[in-house]
């Protein structure tokens, strides 16, 4: 019993631990990757002791020291606690989101079996949404709580814009649900396993030697799903191009105007910690989470008959490296997104969510249904 | 050992609170707000007896309260909104166009 | 789907004990219970009453907070207090419903109207009227108390089968006996919706 | 008197006859104004027509013993009762048919010229078309009900058109006159339709339909026939204008004279007579009814009779002579000769409707003068007109060999036959009044020295074609239509076997030629009498026309029509208008409105005390509910 409780709370540890370093390195990857998009150099300045590689280290370090170091102002007519409260709350769905998403598949102990994934919860899906709703707080209550014309406005297109992206979102990953028939993200994950070869129907088959080798990953299976998904997602995070609750250029900042200090640093962790979950949840939903192509417990399996097989521990590392290779590259991907498009005006922001998005989540439900009581 | 009728009297304690809400604010906001109150007590008896009893069928009850309150919601506070357009008050003691 | 006949029998059978919230807690109840040698009141009954007592204080702000927005924040952790006993009570779909629709939806709704409204004054108040409806609804809870301690009420939960609670357990009961019901509640929400534009819509 | 059982056959264009005039006056009503007048009037005349033209073909097509039936829908249906809206044609609608559709034809045409110059006719052709409607429901329903529909409709229309002139308080209050009384007359008849379901409905038939209560009468015992039909007898009264309810009709020549000839003279008069040979079935089974009907038959044409002798207007000799006429049908409805009766609306509906028609063409020409006095000579302007007016009265006069001829003497001698003497003597006086009163106006109006003042006599002209031709047409009816129903000892009666399949054999016995001869002769005699005294006192310049000086105390009561008119209202209409204004006066304002206003004032007094509970405060009414729930909840904390 203790025994469990200490696993559970090492994963659980490991798990933040890894998002929030992860969030601080976007934060120089950001400044990197827009330096290099721009043409510039970018972060080289702090040095420790006269060594900047690369920045990166200093960065991580010197970073947080600034935040913490400047003053953090209240605006006098505004709401002390809510003002305290709201980053908070802005921070903690980012983090706790990534608890239910699976970095790996079980690693066996003595005669232990862990479950590489802090919390397997059979409504695991919907705790992330559930989660990822709670989100809109931070930014309302802080919007409200400062008291200013600027955030205020930020809030209310904030609070709209989640609301109305959540919906897209929602609706989109139902099909991939209603593809692996299960909302727990590791039984998805070990659904996308399988090979396309498998499901094909028999009138099908001829298809077999064309598309049969490929993995059945959500992306193969529910390609429109996954852009759905993706735009909704990236709104949701309220980046470029979707960043009109910030908007620089008509709200100075939008909903947090007037934090600084650590409780911007929070906001600025949580935008970061968002975009780690995002790509957690792209990658575990439709680019196989953790798995490689043909690779099972115990070793690769080549649909061409070869097979190579490997030691437990090793299956176990190439997974997790896979998953975190591939958390990586969305995470970039993102970043790639908010340096190169240019933001979109707030009506357009609505009908792309409420006129496409939604009614082409609606139309994938439908044709994966009807797809499913054809063939299954 | 928590027993069925703890949870019975909590929900009832918080209708009550919900209740207190209803009569005494001004505030139409608020009001609704303790509608919602007194129907989360309202479901926490049904879970509670669907727990106790064994019986998917509170839940399921739950469920539809969920989507009645959120009708509900909606309906409230776009009437909100309009009567705060036409008088500039959300206070419900000066609404009163059927008084005698 | 065809996924799961590729994991190898070894890892079907093998129990995770400590695999999602409930498991944790009826855990870490009986730890601690064991650890403290208190007979006189188990893990379960601390969570419960602390739980209760933390609802009953959120609710209490809900209704006498002066602040519309502070008023509505209480509300959402009243929700949330909701959510969590939900979850302790095996029932982590309507628990996670409750998160998402409550206080993920409607109570952001509320918020919403209300940096859109933005009531400037605080509302004032008066002491008899407080008063009068304060007293009825102690004696509305003074009435209501006393019926729910009946005797026969299971004092005891029945044992929960792992599936207790789940969606699928939720689905099927939904979608077989109380479908008609389901089908009538999606109209409502559309005429709901309808009826929200056609009200709010300022008319030119 | 059982006829065969007739063999009932569907035929669709039966529907037709009616709707035509219907859709065709719908039509004039809606779009007639912008059809423009003569056009209006034309299609309300051909529509008609096209009507006649199906009558004719109907009527040649109609097997001897059959029925023919048009059923258009279920009209009521509660339990076993049901009615439906459905046509049927057998002989004796197929004559009706003939009659309505043919003389309202030629009445139309008539109408064209006659109303040529009034402004609107477009609504007059309206009324006109809505009663050939009317009228033919009423024939050939196959229903009490449905003829009851038609029965009320021509009641409207005649209405309507009396009173069509309502610029003239006097025509609309002649129009309510014929409206109450045929009022009272149609109470009797509904009452008497009431009766007969029931009591039909209390031996487990529920019909109205002809052809079953036929077979079922039987069934009811006689007293109960006897209150019915004497029921249906006052409908028919007040119809056909029978004692006493025939003081509406006079009256009713306040409408156009074309309407005076088709409604008050051919067709919706003889409704009554019609009525009762549709339902001889029934009074046949009521030998009481069947005497007071000859009874009150023979009184009515010969009291209508001494009034014609004294009228000065035109249109009213002819109408008193209409009354006389019915009488005489009804006369031979009550000694069961209702062949008879159909026979002698037959021929009367002719030359009525050719005299009717040859007054409205001497009013017409002198621009609306109905005083006979002041006319006279008008020979010379008018030909045509006179000598149509000349054929039709030698007809209704009963000289030999014209269609009254045959139809009159054919009744007298059913009536003699019968055994009834008193009322052939009756009769016999009648016919010889009739001869003078009819001879006396023609020698007012065609003889003697002209007496019509300057100013009308400027423009005096004979009239338009389109109206003559009606009127040539019609004599050579008034002549001819007779010989289908001759007595034995010349070339037999086809009539009779024509309407055998329907009203069975009649018992007149034909056994003796000569004595039938004999009432012949004598018939001819009276009539012969009668013409010379009109010859001797009306020849000349009718010097003495309406000088009531001449004549005594009987000619003053004949000349104000034996004051009936003043009974009625001294009798009848001032204690009801009297008692109306008292309940208006008194009980309406006082006792009934007191009534209802205490009502609404207490409850008024009431609210104003409790309406104090509604604050219109929401959270006020909030808690009053929860104060109720929690008096519940106490209470059954305390079953508890």
């Amino acid at each position: 019993m203790i025994v469990d409780l200490a696993i559970i709370t090492v994963k659980a540890a490991l798990v933040l631990f890894m998002v929030l370093n992860l969030a601080g390195i976007l934060g120089w990857i950001e400044r990197k990757g827009s330096a290099l998009i721009q043409d510039r150099i970018g972060a080289n300045r702090a040095s420790i002791f006269g060594f900047a590689g690369l920045g990166l280290v200093n960065t991580l370090i010197a970073d947080p020291l600034k935040f913490l170091t400047k003053e953090d102002f209240i605006p006098p007519a505004g709401d002390k606690f809510l003002h305290m409260l709201a980053p908070c709350m802005a921070l903690f769905p980012a983090l706790v989101t990534f608890a239910v998403i699976p970095f790996g598949d079980v690693l066996h102990l003595g005669d232990r079996v862990i479950n590489l994934q802090v919390a397997h919860l059979n409504v695991g899906i919907l705790y992330v949404f559930a989660m990822g709703s709670l989100g809109v707080y931070g930014i309302v209550i802080g919007a409200w709580a400062s008291n200013n014309k600027f955030s205020l406005l930020g809030g209310v297109r904030g609070s709209a814009q989640m609301i109305s992206y959540e919906i897209a979102m929602g609706l989109s990953v139902i099909g991939v649900l209603m593809i692996y028939g299960t909302l727990e993200l590791q039984e998805i994950v070990r659904g996308q396993a399988t090979l396309i070869g498998a499901l094909l129907p028999s009138w099908l088959s001829f298809m077999h030697p064309l598309i049969g080798w490929l993995p059945a990953w959500g992306i193969f299976l529910q390609p429109l799903a996954f852009l759905l998904f993706f735009t909704a997602a990236v709104a949701e995070t309220k980046r470029i191009p979707f960043d009109l609750p910030e908007g620089e250029s008509e709200l100075v900042a939008g909903y947090h105007v007037e934090y600084s200090g650590g409780k911007f640093l929070m906001f600025f962790a949580g935008e970061f910690a968002e975009i780690v979950t995002v790509a957690g949840l792209v990658t575990t939903l439709f680019f196989g989470g953790w798995q490689i192509p043909y690779l099972l417990r115990d070793g690769f399996h080549f649909p061409w008959g070869g097979q190579w097989l490997l030691p437990q521990i090793a299956v176990v590392f190439l997974q997790v490296g896979a998953f975190t290779v591939k958390v990586f590259f969305f995470c970039w991907l993102q970043i790639l997104l908010r340096w190169t498009v240019p933001r979109f005006r707030y009506d357009q922001v609505m009908r792309l969510g409420w006129k496409m998005l939604l009614p082409l989540a609606l139309m994938n439900i439908v044709v994966t249904a009807l797809w499913i009581v054809a063939w299954q | 050992m928590v027993a069925l009728h703890h949870y019975l009297i909590l929900s009832a304690v918080i209708f009550a609170i919900g209740v207190i809400g209803v009569l005494i604010r001004r505030n139409l906001i608020v009001v609704l707000m303790s509608i919602e109150l007194m129907l989360n007590a309202v479901n926490l008896t049904f879970i509670a007896f669907s727990r106790y009893l064994g019986s998917a069928d509170g839940q399921v009850s739950v469920f539809f309260v969920m989507a009645v309150a959120a009708a509900e919601a909606v309906i409230g506070l776009a009437i909100i909104i309009s009567v705060f357009r036409h008088r500039q008050s959300l206070d419900p003691q000066e609404m009163q166009l059927l008084k005698w | 789907m065809a996924g799961k006949d590729l994991t190898p029998p070894a890892t079907q059978g093998v129990a995770r004990p400590l695999e999602n919230p409930i498991q944790w807690f009826h855990a870490a109840s009986s730890v601690v219970s064991g650890k403290w040698q208190c007979r006189s009141m188990d893990m379960a009954s601390v969570i419960f009453y602390l739980l209760a007592t933390l609802l009953v204080i959120s609710s209490l702000l809900v209704v006498f907070l002066r602040n519309v927005v502070h008023c509505a924040m209480a509300l959402v952790t009243a929700l949330l207090i909701v959510a969590v006993l939900f979850v302790t009570l095996h029932a982590p779909m309507v628990g996670i419903l409750q998160v998402m629709v409550y206080a993920g939806a409607i109570m952001v709704l509320f918020l919403f109207v209300i940096m859109f409204l933005n009531p400037v004054e605080l509302e004032r108040r008066r002491g008899v009227w407080w008063g009068f409806g304060t007293i009825l609804a102690v004696m509305l809870a003074c009435v209501l108390t006393p019926m729910f301690i009946i005797d026969e009420s299971p004092a005891n939960p029945l044992a929960a089968t792992e599936s207790f609670g789940s969606p699928e357990m939720l689905a099927k009961s939904l979608f077989n006996e109380f479908v008609l019901p389901f089908e009538i509640a999606s109209v409502l929400l559309l005429v709901a919706i309808i009826g929200a534009v056609v009200l709010a819509k300022r008319e030119h | 008197m059982v006829s065969p059982e007739p063999s009932s056959v569907a035929y669709d264009l039966l529907r037709w006859m009616p709707l035509i005039p219907l859709l065709a006056s719908g039509f004039n009503l809606f779009f007639g104004r912008a059809l423009g007048k003569q056009t209006a009037g034309a299609l309300a005349a051909a529509a008609v027509g096209a009507s006649f033209a199906l009558a004719c073909y109907v009527f040649w097509q109609l097997p001897a013993h059959g029925i023919w039936r048009d059923t258009l829908y279920t009209w009521i249906e509660s339990g076993s009762f049901q009615v439906a809206l459905s046509f049927q044609v057998d002989a004796l609608t197929a004559v009706m048919l003939l009659i309505v559709t043919g003389i309202g034809f030629l009445i139309h045409l008539y109408s064209l010229g006659y109303m040529a110059h009034d402004e609107d006719r477009v609504r007059f052709f309206v009324y006109l078309n809505l009663f050939i409607f009317f009228m033919l429901l009423l024939v050939m329903g196959d229903n009490l009900l449905i003829l009851f529909v038609g029965w009320e409709g021509v009641g409207l229309c005649s209405y309507l058109l009396i009173g069509f002139w309502h610029h003239d308080h006097n025509n609309t209050i002649a129009g309510n006159k014929a409206f109450i009384v045929n009022r009272i007359g149609d109470f009797g008849f509904i009452l008497g339709i009431f009766v007969l379901v029931t009591e039909l409905g209390r031996q487990g038939i529920w019909t109205l339909d002809f052809v079953e209560l036929q077979q079922h009468v039987k069934m009811l015992e006689p007293a109960t026939i006897t209150l019915i039909t004497v029921l249906l007898f006052v409908g028919a009264a007040g119809k056909s204008a029978q004692l006493p309810l025939f003081v509406w009709l006079p009256d009713a020549m306040a409408g156009p004279t074309p309407v005076s000839a088709l409604i008050h003279a051919a067709t919706m008069v003889t409704a009554g007579v019609y009525m009762t040979a549709r339902l001889h079935f029934l009074f046949i089974l009521a030998p009481a009814t069947l005497a007071l009907i000859a009874v009150i038959g023979a009184a009515t044409a010969f009291f209508a009779a001494t009034i014609a002798l004294t009228q000065n207007d035109i249109k009213k000799v002819l109408a008193y002579s209409t009354v006389s006429q019915l009488g005489y049908m009804f006369l031979a409805v009550g000694v069961g000769a209702f062949g008879t009766a159909i026979f002698h609306v037959f021929t009367h509906a002719f030359f009525k409707a050719c005299l009717f028609l040859g007054s409205g063409s001497v009013i017409h020409a002198l621009g609306g003068e109905q005083d006979m006095r002041k006319m006279g000579g008008l020979k010379g302007f008018m030909p045509v007109t006179y000598w149509t007016y000349l054929v039709a009265t030698l007809a209704i006069a009963g000289v030999p060999f014209t269609a009254g001829f045959f139809s009159k003497d054919l009744i007298l001698w059913q009536t003699f036959s019968h055994g009834a003497t008193g009322l052939w003597s009756i009769g016999l006086i009648t016919a010889g009044m009739t001869t003078f009163y009819m001879f006396r106006q023609l020698f007012m109006v065609f003889h003697g020295e002209c007496r019509v003042d300057a100013h009308a006599k400027a423009h005096l002209h004979e009239s338009p074609a389109v109206m003559t031709l009606p009127l040539v047409i019609l004599a050579a009816g008034s002549i001819f239509s007779g010989w289908l129903g001759a007595p034995e000892y010349l070339w037999g009666s086809r009539w009779e076997h024509w309407l055998e399949p329907v009203l069975g054999v009649s018992e007149v016995h034909h056994d003796s030629v000569s004595t039938e001869m004999i009432i012949t002769l004598l018939t001819l005699g009276v009539v012969v009498s009668g013409f010379l005294l009109a010859f001797v006192n009306y020849r000349k310049t009718g010097a003495q026309t309406g000088s009531q000086a001449g004549g005594g105390l009987f000619y003053q009561i004949s000349f104000n029509k034996f004051y009936v008119d003043e009974f009625y209202d001294l009798a009848i209409v001032r204690p009801f208008t009297a008692l109306a204004s008292f309940f208006a006066r008194i009980i309406d304002p006082w006792v009934i409105d007191g009534t209802v206003n205490g009502v609404a004032t207490t409850a008024r007094r009431f609210s104003n005390i409790w309406r104090y509970l509604q604050t219109g405060n929401v959270q006020h009414y909030a808690a009053m509910f929860l104060t109720g729930a929690l008096a519940l909840l106490a209470y059954f904390l305390g079953q508890l």
